[in-house]
Protein backbone atom coordinates (compact mmCIF):
# COMPACT_ATOMS: atom_id res chain seq x y z
CA UNK A 1 0.00 0.00 0.00
CA UNK A 2 1.02 3.61 -0.83
CA UNK A 3 0.66 5.73 2.27
CA UNK A 4 1.44 9.20 0.42
CA UNK A 5 -0.08 10.35 -2.75
CA UNK A 6 -1.52 13.31 -4.54
CA UNK A 7 -5.32 14.16 -5.28
CA UNK A 8 -5.60 16.09 -8.54
CA UNK A 9 -9.40 16.26 -7.11
CA UNK A 10 -11.64 16.29 -4.17
CA UNK A 11 -10.89 13.17 -2.53
CA UNK A 12 -13.12 11.70 -0.19
CA UNK A 13 -11.36 10.88 4.13
CA UNK A 14 -14.11 7.96 4.84
CA UNK A 15 -12.42 5.05 3.11
CA UNK A 16 -8.98 5.84 3.76
CA UNK A 17 -9.67 6.71 7.28
CA UNK A 18 -11.18 3.00 7.49
CA UNK A 19 -7.99 1.42 5.59
CA UNK A 20 -6.26 2.64 8.81
CA UNK A 21 -8.56 1.25 11.18
CA UNK A 22 -8.11 -2.61 12.72
CA UNK A 23 -8.82 -4.48 16.47
CA UNK A 24 -5.54 -3.42 17.55
CA UNK A 25 -5.75 0.31 16.70
CA UNK A 26 -7.30 1.95 20.21
CA UNK A 27 -6.49 5.88 18.99
CA UNK A 28 -7.19 7.85 15.51
CA UNK A 29 -6.04 10.97 14.99
CA UNK A 30 -6.74 13.16 11.71
CA UNK A 31 -5.81 16.26 10.56
CA UNK A 32 -7.03 17.76 7.83
CA UNK A 33 -5.56 21.75 6.52
CA UNK A 34 -8.31 23.74 4.19
CA UNK A 35 -8.28 26.49 2.17
CA UNK A 36 -9.02 29.46 4.30
CA UNK A 37 -10.60 33.00 3.14
CA UNK A 38 -7.48 34.72 4.00
CA UNK A 39 -3.75 34.66 4.71
CA UNK A 40 -2.23 36.75 6.89
CA UNK A 41 -4.65 39.29 7.23
CA UNK A 42 -5.24 39.07 2.87
CA UNK A 43 -8.72 37.99 1.57
CA UNK A 44 -8.26 34.89 -0.76
CA UNK A 45 -9.92 34.42 -3.69
CA UNK A 46 -8.55 30.80 -4.69
CA UNK A 47 -5.29 29.19 -4.90
CA UNK A 48 -3.50 26.42 -6.61
CA UNK A 49 -1.48 23.85 -5.88
CA UNK A 50 1.44 22.39 -7.77
CA UNK A 51 3.99 19.60 -7.22
CA UNK A 52 6.79 18.45 -8.60
CA UNK A 53 5.01 14.79 -8.98
CA UNK A 54 7.68 12.25 -9.20
CA UNK A 55 9.80 13.41 -6.36
CA UNK A 56 6.29 14.59 -3.98
CA UNK A 57 5.46 10.89 -4.24
CA UNK A 58 8.94 9.65 -2.92
CA UNK A 59 9.47 12.70 -0.66
CA UNK A 60 5.99 11.68 1.07
CA UNK A 61 6.86 8.35 0.90
CA UNK A 62 9.62 8.72 2.43
CA UNK A 63 8.01 10.45 5.56
CA UNK A 64 5.60 7.95 6.02
CA UNK A 65 7.67 5.32 6.26
CA UNK A 66 9.79 7.30 8.44
CA UNK A 67 7.08 7.87 11.09
CA UNK A 68 6.57 4.37 10.80
CA UNK A 69 9.71 3.69 12.47
CA UNK A 70 10.16 6.40 14.64
CA UNK A 71 6.22 5.99 16.62
CA UNK A 72 4.70 3.25 17.89
CA UNK A 73 2.02 3.44 15.20
CA UNK A 74 -0.62 0.75 13.58
CA UNK A 75 -0.89 2.53 10.18
CA UNK A 76 -0.68 5.94 8.45
CA UNK A 77 -1.26 7.88 5.42
CA UNK A 78 -1.28 11.75 3.74
CA UNK A 79 -2.96 12.68 1.03
CA UNK A 80 -2.29 15.98 -0.64
CA UNK A 81 -4.29 18.43 -3.41
CA UNK A 82 -2.74 19.60 -6.35
CA UNK A 83 -4.43 21.47 -9.17
CA UNK A 84 -6.97 24.55 -8.56
CA UNK A 85 -9.27 24.71 -4.94
CA UNK A 86 -11.69 26.65 -3.69
CA UNK A 87 -12.09 28.47 -0.13
CA UNK A 88 -13.20 25.94 2.39
CA UNK A 89 -11.38 22.90 -0.07
CA UNK A 90 -9.68 20.16 1.44
CA UNK A 91 -5.99 20.62 1.06
CA UNK A 92 -4.34 17.80 2.77
CA UNK A 93 -5.52 14.88 4.87
CA UNK A 94 -3.40 13.08 7.62
CA UNK A 95 -4.57 10.14 9.21
CA UNK A 96 -2.93 8.05 12.16
CA UNK A 97 -4.32 5.01 14.06
CA UNK A 98 -2.14 3.45 16.66
CA UNK A 99 -2.65 1.45 20.50
CA UNK A 100 -2.44 4.56 22.40
CA UNK A 101 -3.07 8.23 21.86
CA UNK A 102 0.03 9.53 22.74
CA UNK A 103 1.71 8.18 19.55
CA UNK A 104 -1.40 9.06 17.22
CA UNK A 105 -1.91 12.50 17.92
CA UNK A 106 2.60 12.97 18.48
CA UNK A 107 2.90 11.05 14.51
CA UNK A 108 -0.04 12.73 12.77
CA UNK A 109 1.74 16.68 14.08
CA UNK A 110 5.09 15.24 12.75
CA UNK A 111 3.95 13.74 9.68
CA UNK A 112 2.27 17.19 8.60
CA UNK A 113 5.18 19.96 9.86
CA UNK A 114 7.74 17.29 7.71
CA UNK A 115 4.74 17.09 4.96
CA UNK A 116 4.96 21.03 5.20
CA UNK A 117 8.60 21.16 5.13
CA UNK A 118 9.94 18.75 2.88
CA UNK A 119 7.18 18.10 -0.15
CA UNK A 120 7.94 19.76 -3.33
CA UNK A 121 4.31 21.41 -3.55
CA UNK A 122 4.11 24.94 -3.93
CA UNK A 123 0.63 27.48 -3.54
CA UNK A 124 -0.20 30.02 -6.06
CA UNK A 125 -3.08 32.70 -3.92
CA UNK A 126 -4.86 34.43 -5.96
CA UNK A 127 -6.31 37.71 -3.49
CA UNK A 128 -9.64 39.57 -3.67
CA UNK A 129 -7.42 42.60 -4.94
CA UNK A 130 -6.39 41.22 -7.89
CA UNK A 131 -2.92 40.46 -6.30
CA UNK A 132 -1.43 36.93 -7.36
CA UNK A 133 1.45 34.72 -6.20
CA UNK A 134 3.66 31.79 -5.76
CA UNK A 135 4.49 31.10 -1.64
CA UNK A 136 7.80 30.74 -0.84
CA UNK A 137 8.57 30.87 2.54
CA UNK A 138 11.62 31.74 4.52
CA UNK A 139 11.89 28.89 6.52
CA UNK B 1 27.22 17.45 -21.38
CA UNK B 2 23.63 18.18 -21.72
CA UNK B 3 21.20 17.71 -18.87
CA UNK B 4 17.26 18.69 -18.98
CA UNK B 5 16.47 20.98 -15.95
CA UNK B 6 12.50 21.87 -14.86
CA UNK B 7 11.77 24.34 -13.15
CA UNK B 8 8.59 24.97 -10.71
CA UNK B 9 6.50 27.69 -9.31
CA UNK B 10 8.33 31.13 -9.35
CA UNK B 11 11.19 29.63 -11.38
CA UNK B 12 8.83 28.57 -14.05
CA UNK B 13 7.28 31.92 -14.60
CA UNK B 14 11.01 33.36 -14.15
CA UNK B 15 12.57 30.80 -17.15
CA UNK B 16 9.16 31.12 -19.09
CA UNK B 17 9.14 27.28 -19.66
CA UNK B 18 8.37 24.53 -17.27
CA UNK B 19 11.73 22.62 -18.52
CA UNK B 20 14.54 22.87 -21.11
CA UNK B 21 17.27 20.79 -22.77
CA UNK B 22 20.68 23.16 -21.48
CA UNK B 23 23.94 22.51 -22.83
CA UNK B 24 26.51 22.94 -20.22
CA UNK B 25 30.10 23.02 -19.58
CA UNK B 26 29.44 23.58 -15.76
CA UNK B 27 31.33 21.01 -13.94
CA UNK B 28 28.86 20.81 -10.61
CA UNK B 29 24.93 21.70 -9.86
CA UNK B 30 26.06 25.10 -8.12
CA UNK B 31 27.74 26.36 -11.49
CA UNK B 32 24.91 25.34 -13.54
CA UNK B 33 22.18 27.13 -11.39
CA UNK B 34 24.64 29.96 -11.56
CA UNK B 35 24.43 29.66 -15.19
CA UNK B 36 21.00 29.88 -15.50
CA UNK B 37 20.13 32.25 -12.71
CA UNK B 38 22.56 34.53 -14.83
CA UNK B 39 20.04 34.00 -17.60
CA UNK B 40 16.57 33.99 -16.32
CA UNK B 41 17.27 36.38 -13.37
CA UNK B 42 16.29 33.93 -10.93
CA UNK B 43 15.60 35.81 -7.21
CA UNK B 44 17.11 32.88 -5.38
CA UNK B 45 20.66 32.50 -4.04
CA UNK B 46 21.34 28.47 -4.37
CA UNK B 47 21.42 28.80 -0.53
CA UNK B 48 17.50 29.11 -0.19
CA UNK B 49 16.99 26.02 -2.93
CA UNK B 50 17.19 22.31 -2.32
CA UNK B 51 18.49 20.35 -6.19
CA UNK B 52 16.93 17.22 -6.83
CA UNK B 53 18.50 14.60 -9.87
CA UNK B 54 16.32 12.39 -11.57
CA UNK B 55 13.48 12.94 -8.83
CA UNK B 56 15.87 12.25 -5.94
CA UNK B 57 17.05 14.91 -3.49
CA UNK B 58 21.16 15.17 -3.84
CA UNK B 59 23.37 17.12 -2.18
CA UNK B 60 24.66 20.64 -4.36
CA UNK B 61 28.39 18.38 -4.24
CA UNK B 62 26.25 15.49 -6.23
CA UNK B 63 28.19 14.67 -9.68
CA UNK B 64 26.62 16.35 -12.61
CA UNK B 65 25.77 13.57 -15.71
CA UNK B 66 25.49 13.81 -18.65
CA UNK B 67 21.53 13.27 -19.88
CA UNK B 68 20.45 13.96 -15.80
CA UNK B 69 17.21 15.31 -15.42
CA UNK B 70 17.48 18.44 -12.86
CA UNK B 71 15.11 20.77 -10.79
CA UNK B 72 15.92 23.50 -8.53
CA UNK B 73 13.85 23.62 -5.59
CA UNK B 74 12.52 26.72 -4.65
CA UNK B 75 11.21 27.06 -0.67
CA UNK B 76 7.77 24.53 -1.07
CA UNK B 77 4.93 25.77 0.57
CA UNK B 78 2.11 22.58 0.70
CA UNK B 79 0.06 21.71 3.39
CA UNK C 1 -25.26 24.20 19.71
CA UNK C 2 -23.98 21.77 22.44
CA UNK C 3 -20.79 20.68 21.84
CA UNK C 4 -20.87 17.88 24.02
CA UNK C 5 -22.97 14.76 24.06
CA UNK C 6 -23.80 11.54 24.98
CA UNK C 7 -24.65 8.78 22.15
CA UNK C 8 -26.24 5.19 23.15
CA UNK C 9 -25.96 4.21 19.93
CA UNK C 10 -23.17 3.97 16.96
CA UNK C 11 -23.20 7.91 15.34
CA UNK C 12 -21.63 9.36 12.03
CA UNK C 13 -19.15 11.13 12.09
CA UNK C 14 -18.79 13.12 9.09
CA UNK C 15 -21.80 15.61 9.89
CA UNK C 16 -20.35 16.50 13.23
CA UNK C 17 -17.46 17.14 11.17
CA UNK C 18 -19.15 19.10 8.92
CA UNK C 19 -20.50 21.39 11.72
CA UNK C 20 -17.05 22.49 12.41
CA UNK C 21 -15.80 23.91 9.38
CA UNK C 22 -16.05 27.14 8.20
CA UNK C 23 -13.69 29.14 5.94
CA UNK C 24 -12.18 30.94 8.78
CA UNK C 25 -10.99 27.31 9.77
CA UNK C 26 -7.21 26.22 7.90
CA UNK C 27 -7.07 23.19 10.31
CA UNK C 28 -9.05 20.54 11.43
CA UNK C 29 -7.83 17.93 13.54
CA UNK C 30 -9.74 15.29 15.22
CA UNK C 31 -9.56 12.16 17.56
CA UNK C 32 -10.99 8.67 17.55
CA UNK C 33 -11.13 6.36 20.78
CA UNK C 34 -12.06 2.62 19.54
CA UNK C 35 -12.54 -0.73 21.32
CA UNK C 36 -9.26 -2.46 21.39
CA UNK C 37 -9.07 -5.83 21.21
CA UNK C 38 -6.62 -5.69 24.52
CA UNK C 39 -6.34 -3.84 27.27
CA UNK C 40 -2.61 -3.75 29.15
CA UNK C 41 -1.88 -7.59 27.40
CA UNK C 42 -5.38 -9.18 28.07
CA UNK C 43 -7.53 -10.11 25.22
CA UNK C 44 -11.20 -7.93 25.47
CA UNK C 45 -14.14 -9.32 24.39
CA UNK C 46 -16.38 -6.65 24.97
CA UNK C 47 -17.34 -3.83 26.72
CA UNK C 48 -19.66 -1.21 28.10
CA UNK C 49 -19.45 2.36 28.82
CA UNK C 50 -21.58 3.43 31.83
CA UNK C 51 -22.55 7.36 32.74
CA UNK C 52 -24.05 9.71 34.99
CA UNK C 53 -25.76 11.08 32.11
CA UNK C 54 -27.10 14.27 33.62
CA UNK C 55 -23.34 15.34 35.13
CA UNK C 56 -21.45 13.73 32.30
CA UNK C 57 -23.67 16.44 30.00
CA UNK C 58 -22.80 19.27 32.02
CA UNK C 59 -18.93 18.30 32.90
CA UNK C 60 -18.34 17.70 29.50
CA UNK C 61 -19.85 20.99 28.43
CA UNK C 62 -17.82 22.67 30.91
CA UNK C 63 -14.93 20.92 29.54
CA UNK C 64 -15.39 22.35 25.92
CA UNK C 65 -16.67 25.82 26.62
CA UNK C 66 -13.47 26.22 28.72
CA UNK C 67 -11.59 24.68 25.56
CA UNK C 68 -13.22 27.49 23.45
CA UNK C 69 -12.05 30.07 25.92
CA UNK C 70 -8.34 28.66 26.29
CA UNK C 71 -7.45 27.76 22.59
CA UNK C 72 -7.73 30.16 19.47
CA UNK C 73 -10.08 27.57 17.75
CA UNK C 74 -13.05 28.10 16.14
CA UNK C 75 -15.48 25.55 17.11
CA UNK C 76 -14.93 21.80 18.69
CA UNK C 77 -17.18 18.97 19.68
CA UNK C 78 -17.00 16.18 21.73
CA UNK C 79 -19.15 13.13 21.44
CA UNK C 80 -18.78 9.71 23.65
CA UNK C 81 -20.75 6.34 23.45
CA UNK C 82 -22.39 4.71 25.94
CA UNK C 83 -23.57 1.02 26.38
CA UNK C 84 -22.35 -2.49 24.56
CA UNK C 85 -19.72 -1.68 21.94
CA UNK C 86 -18.12 -4.49 20.07
CA UNK C 87 -14.22 -4.62 18.93
CA UNK C 88 -13.74 -2.21 16.74
CA UNK C 89 -16.46 0.47 17.39
CA UNK C 90 -15.73 3.69 17.93
CA UNK C 91 -16.23 4.77 21.54
CA UNK C 92 -15.46 9.12 21.22
CA UNK C 93 -14.91 11.09 19.19
CA UNK C 94 -13.26 14.88 19.42
CA UNK C 95 -12.99 17.01 17.20
CA UNK C 96 -11.73 20.93 16.59
CA UNK C 97 -11.40 23.61 13.97
CA UNK C 98 -8.77 26.54 14.17
CA UNK C 99 -7.36 28.96 12.06
CA UNK C 100 -4.20 27.34 12.13
CA UNK C 101 -3.19 23.60 13.46
CA UNK C 102 -1.33 24.42 16.54
CA UNK C 103 -4.14 25.58 18.24
CA UNK C 104 -6.28 22.96 16.74
CA UNK C 105 -3.84 19.75 18.00
CA UNK C 106 -3.36 21.76 21.05
CA UNK C 107 -6.84 21.98 22.03
CA UNK C 108 -7.76 18.42 20.85
CA UNK C 109 -5.64 16.87 22.96
CA UNK C 110 -6.30 18.48 25.75
CA UNK C 111 -10.31 17.58 25.44
CA UNK C 112 -9.70 14.21 25.29
CA UNK C 113 -7.48 14.21 28.14
CA UNK C 114 -10.00 16.29 30.11
CA UNK C 115 -13.01 14.09 29.04
CA UNK C 116 -10.78 10.72 29.95
CA UNK C 117 -10.00 12.58 33.33
CA UNK C 118 -13.28 14.31 34.59
CA UNK C 119 -16.46 13.24 32.57
CA UNK C 120 -18.37 10.35 35.05
CA UNK C 121 -18.11 7.76 32.27
CA UNK C 122 -17.25 4.39 33.30
CA UNK C 123 -15.85 1.36 31.34
CA UNK C 124 -17.12 -2.01 32.07
CA UNK C 125 -14.89 -4.74 30.31
CA UNK C 126 -15.37 -8.31 29.58
CA UNK C 127 -12.07 -10.50 29.30
CA UNK C 128 -11.90 -13.60 26.91
CA UNK C 129 -10.88 -15.33 29.92
CA UNK C 130 -14.73 -15.10 31.41
CA UNK C 131 -13.58 -12.35 33.95
CA UNK C 132 -15.32 -9.07 33.43
CA UNK C 133 -15.16 -5.93 35.87
CA UNK C 134 -14.95 -2.45 36.18
CA UNK C 135 -11.98 0.04 35.51
CA UNK C 136 -11.40 2.83 38.07
CA UNK C 137 -7.33 4.13 37.24
CA UNK C 138 -5.57 5.16 40.15
CA UNK C 139 -4.53 8.22 38.61
CA UNK D 1 -32.59 14.33 57.10
CA UNK D 2 -33.69 12.33 53.48
CA UNK D 3 -31.35 12.19 50.80
CA UNK D 4 -31.42 10.22 47.57
CA UNK D 5 -27.58 8.45 47.14
CA UNK D 6 -27.10 7.53 43.36
CA UNK D 7 -24.49 4.29 42.65
CA UNK D 8 -22.18 3.66 39.49
CA UNK D 9 -20.13 1.27 38.19
CA UNK D 10 -18.21 -0.35 41.24
CA UNK D 11 -20.12 0.96 43.88
CA UNK D 12 -23.17 -0.03 42.06
CA UNK D 13 -22.49 -3.27 42.36
CA UNK D 14 -21.08 -3.19 45.55
CA UNK D 15 -24.57 -1.45 46.86
CA UNK D 16 -26.99 -3.72 45.21
CA UNK D 17 -28.99 -1.21 44.02
CA UNK D 18 -28.19 2.06 41.27
CA UNK D 19 -29.74 4.45 44.37
CA UNK D 20 -31.60 4.56 47.88
CA UNK D 21 -33.04 6.96 49.64
CA UNK D 22 -31.28 7.22 53.25
CA UNK D 23 -32.50 8.56 56.39
CA UNK D 24 -29.03 9.73 58.00
CA UNK D 25 -27.82 12.29 60.71
CA UNK D 26 -24.69 12.83 59.32
CA UNK D 27 -23.54 16.19 59.53
CA UNK D 28 -21.70 16.16 55.92
CA UNK D 29 -20.58 14.26 52.93
CA UNK D 30 -17.85 13.16 54.84
CA UNK D 31 -19.34 11.54 57.27
CA UNK D 32 -22.51 10.15 55.31
CA UNK D 33 -19.70 8.20 52.85
CA UNK D 34 -18.10 6.49 55.69
CA UNK D 35 -21.88 5.13 56.96
CA UNK D 36 -22.77 4.03 53.57
CA UNK D 37 -19.30 2.68 53.19
CA UNK D 38 -19.75 0.48 56.17
CA UNK D 39 -22.86 -0.35 55.28
CA UNK D 40 -22.12 -1.59 51.77
CA UNK D 41 -18.43 -2.52 51.65
CA UNK D 42 -17.47 -0.17 49.46
CA UNK D 43 -13.77 -0.39 48.51
CA UNK D 44 -12.86 3.02 48.11
CA UNK D 45 -11.33 5.58 50.60
CA UNK D 46 -13.57 9.30 50.50
CA UNK D 47 -9.94 10.11 49.08
CA UNK D 48 -10.39 8.64 45.75
CA UNK D 49 -13.42 9.79 45.20
CA UNK D 50 -15.55 12.98 44.01
CA UNK D 51 -18.59 14.10 44.94
CA UNK D 52 -21.68 15.36 43.48
CA UNK D 53 -24.93 17.35 44.60
CA UNK D 54 -27.72 17.60 42.57
CA UNK D 55 -25.71 16.86 39.11
CA UNK D 56 -22.84 19.15 40.06
CA UNK D 57 -19.39 18.49 41.19
CA UNK D 58 -19.04 19.91 44.57
CA UNK D 59 -16.37 20.17 47.76
CA UNK D 60 -16.62 17.61 50.53
CA UNK D 61 -17.45 20.22 52.36
CA UNK D 62 -20.77 21.07 50.81
CA UNK D 63 -24.10 20.99 53.11
CA UNK D 64 -25.92 18.32 53.11
CA UNK D 65 -29.44 19.50 52.38
CA UNK D 66 -32.45 17.50 53.01
CA UNK D 67 -34.03 15.99 49.76
CA UNK D 68 -30.73 16.18 47.88
CA UNK D 69 -29.61 14.31 45.06
CA UNK D 70 -25.89 13.08 46.12
CA UNK D 71 -23.59 10.94 44.38
CA UNK D 72 -20.00 9.23 44.99
CA UNK D 73 -18.01 9.24 42.11
CA UNK D 74 -15.46 6.84 41.79
CA UNK D 75 -12.29 7.03 39.66
CA UNK D 76 -13.39 7.28 35.23
CA UNK D 77 -12.70 5.34 32.71
CA UNK D 78 -14.39 6.85 29.83
CA UNK D 79 -12.60 7.76 26.51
Amino acid sequence: MKRFSLADAPFDIAPLRESLLDHRAGAYAGFEGRVRDRNEGRPVDSLRYEAYAALAEAEGERILDEAMRRFDIVQARCVHRVGDLALGELAVWVGVSAGHRDAAFAACRWIIDEVKARVPIWKHERYADGVAGWLHPDT
Amino acid sequence: MKVTVLYFASLRDAAGCESEQVETAATGLRELYAALRARHGFAFPAERLRVAVDAAFVGWDAPLRDGAEIAFIPPVSGG
